[in-house]
């Protein structure tokens, strides 16, 4: 049940031009460094990018855009980025912007086989437009669909040889419910040992989930607003 | 005089009651955390995955995988906890959260608020603000009564694309806090020095003014 | 936050008659046992249970079941239990058999406002009579609605003042997707233990979901089946 | 001969492969993780939540906090992990499952399955079986090829309700393995000394015999 590769590159063989990722992370905390780094040097281009972000100019999936190797994104939160903006404004970028709960939950149902499922999230909105609308309870609801992903790229803090992984505080964020929603799973750690040394109580993703699973190297983990007492 | 940011985020913090489970949005409502009266006790939730947000770190300690909704890094509390973004809002979704502060540029006298999207700036998204909006229990919000060049964004009808319907509970302005009733806004308070005639002249949507207005005390 | 009870006469207290009750546990393995006494000693009755299963004779929810305190059962399976078979044929007990996976996803929902949700189990079968059928993606799937009760009572290994627990292997199970779906919450825990001192990466149900907490005593934790080399 | 149920086991364990996630169900199904060949590592799934099944315990070391889906006491494997029952039908429902091994008391050469209740006796529910069967990427089911008294279970119609509808790819009997195909039961390999026309005896639903059927080896 060994999963491991060698490194990022090894791990992101099969990305082919076109496909969809998932990409996991919040800001840039718990974002898959290494995995973003070799996309970028395999040139690999027109992605769709499921991600709650899209980085910052120069780290995160802004890295993606800088080389204009992303044709769309799909995500909550886009605004930390200029050539973002810039490449919006020109049309060479398509955005798909979806509330945060609910992305996070249509890539869960993705990962659970449950194709579609209701939520109150954007009632009466422009999110709302051609949606299903439902009443439950006395309180209007939208049909939202399970997202799935070519690749799934995951950032865990410890994992095993078996791909079951730990995420460390709030760098758990939408890694735990993407590594389940990829046709495939990549997972980079910070520390990689052996199966059997994690706690089975503690997983926070069961290896079921990860095909590649590699130890990354010289992580920066960029704070994007440091605030200090 | 109206309220300073600092001022508006104190009287928020007497809205909280002991064990009440609150989640801070961007901005003023982040600083409601620096006013939580003597005596209660609540815990702060993060929607990107956390609970027991506690100050920020001390010099030279911030830690890149502990941060808050709004990027800032955070610390945690103890009898905190961490869970993914999917658990994060299901607690959100399920009415786990028993208050929620958050910014508006504009609200309606049916609760209607818009908070998001400037058309013809930049769209930046949504965040999480659909998801607090439409399933929040009780949801205060934090904001100026009127734009810079004095129109009211207290209104009958929202102008600018909405975050959610007929959801918002409370305001708290710089001139005033206003509960959102069935039938409008109903003046609650007043901000030292402002009149009642100054905030129905600031206040385009329908304002009910019942008795006598208490002015806030800080 | 301090969310603890002296014992389980105190947490059960507004625990009525003809209430809906979710009770955690998969076969005897994690089941509320200190609660479940409390609750025989109570004599509260008209219950609904909604739980995997109904314990055995003597166990469980067969104490209940003994005397009479239960009106309707919905769990996913109940076959070990011979008071509970007596009853059912006798038209003293309503049973609604749920498939395990739906019943265990529509506790989630429950919890996490999700109030409907396609699934494909029990298509083409008794289960799919009477709800809604959709085609996702080629396949037949059903609607199936979320849970909530007045009461969830759940069992964790380790749990703090706060609320926050840990479960301990297979004794998960139903456990946490339930404690998400009470009105009111009760956790009973073998180790009851000051906020803070659990690693708050490693908690399996955070303590807002908890409205009341005690520390439990005498635990049988009784086998059903010991099966050993 | 007819296979024993350790043989009906063995020749199942064989449909095994390398880096499987196996889902086995109570019964017949249980034994398979007996004869998992030699270099073939699989993990064991287990619907109430555990991932890495190991042995029984050795005497004295039974846990109650550590049980499978049929509720006896087991061990967990190094790499295994524990989850709880959403996030473990989330696995199944999903296709994470490769393969899924259950008993069956009828199954009809369209794939459909009976296999939780037979009407007149005592309901015991379907627990897991519906989720399992809707939601596995590949089903075999493990059953005698007749009843006691004779009477066919591989049929055109099950005459009892059902646990899900063409959802069954293969069938290991006592008798023969069998593929479903669009046109019905293909049979693949008979058991030692069993003969191509008992089979087909023993099959009331439509039965494919293309070619020479390859008597099983043990």
């Amino acid at each position: 049940m060994n999963k491991v590769v060698k490194d990022a590159i090894e791990a992101i063989v099969g990305i082919e031009d076109g496909m969809t990722l998932m990409v996991g992370g919040f800001g840039l905390s718990g974002i898959p460094e290494n995995s973003i780094t070799a996309l970028v040097n395999s040139g690999v281009k027109d992605l769709t990018c499921i991600s709650n972000n899209a980085g910052v100019d120069d780290f995160g999936l802004g890295l993606l855009l800088q080389k204009r190797q992303i044709k769309k994104m799909i995500s909550s939160y886009v605004g930390e980025n200029a050539e973002f903006e810039r490449q919006l404004l020109a049309g060479e970028l398509e955005v798909d912007l979806i509330p945060q709960g609910t992305l996070a939950e249509r890539c869960r149902a993705g990962g659970a086989g449950i194709p579609a499922f209701y939520v109150p999230a954007g009632y009466g909105t422009e999110v709302a437009e051609g949606k299903e609308i439902r009443i439950f309870d006395g309180k209007p609801h939208l049909l939202e669909h399970a997202l799935i992903a070519d690749f799934a790229i995951v950032k865990a803090w410890k994992g095993d040889t078996h791909g079951n992984l730990i995420y460390r505080n709030t760098a758990n964020n939408f890694n735990q419910s993407m590594a389940t929603a990829g046709k495939i799973t990549i997972a980079e750690v910070e520390e990689l040992v052996p199966a059997g040394t994690l706690d089975p109580n503690q997983i926070h993703t069961p290896g079921i989930y990860i095909q590649r699973i590699f130890q990354g190297t010289d992580y920066e983990k960029r704070i994007e607003r440091i605030t200090e007492r | 005089m109206a309220l300073t940011k600092e001022q508006i985020a104190q009287r928020i913090a007497r809205e909280l009651k002991n064990g009440y489970y609150v989640n801070l949005g961007i901005g003023i409502p982040t600083l409601v955390a620096n006013y939580i009266p003597e005596g209660v006790e609540v815990v702060l939730q993060s929607e990107n995955g956390m609970l027991g947000i506690g100050p920020f770190p001390l010099k030279g300690e911030a830690d890149p995988d502990l941060i808050n909704a709004g990027k800032q890094t955070v610390t945690v509390l103890p009898g905190g906890s961490f869970f993914d973004s999917s658990a994060s809002f299901g607690m959100i979704r399920g009415g786990h959260v028993d208050l929620t502060v958050l910014g508006a540029f504009e609200v309606t006298d049916k609760g209607d608020i818009a908070s998001w999207k400037i058309p013809g700036k930049m769209v930046k998204g949504m965040g999480g603000a659909m998801d607090l909006v439409a399933s929040a229990k009780n949801i205060i919000v934090a904001m100026q009564h009127t734009s810079k060049d004095g129109q009211s964004k207290l209104l009958k009808e929202c102008t600018l694309p909405l975050t959610g319907v007929a959801r918002v509970k409370k305001i708290v302005s710089d001139l005033a806090v206003i509960e959102v009733t069935d039938d409008g806004f109903r003046l609650l308070e007043r901000a030292p020095g402002v009149t009642v005639e100054d905030i129905q002249e600031a206040t385009e949507g329908r304002l009910l003014i019942e008795g006598d207005i208490p002015e806030m005390q800080f």
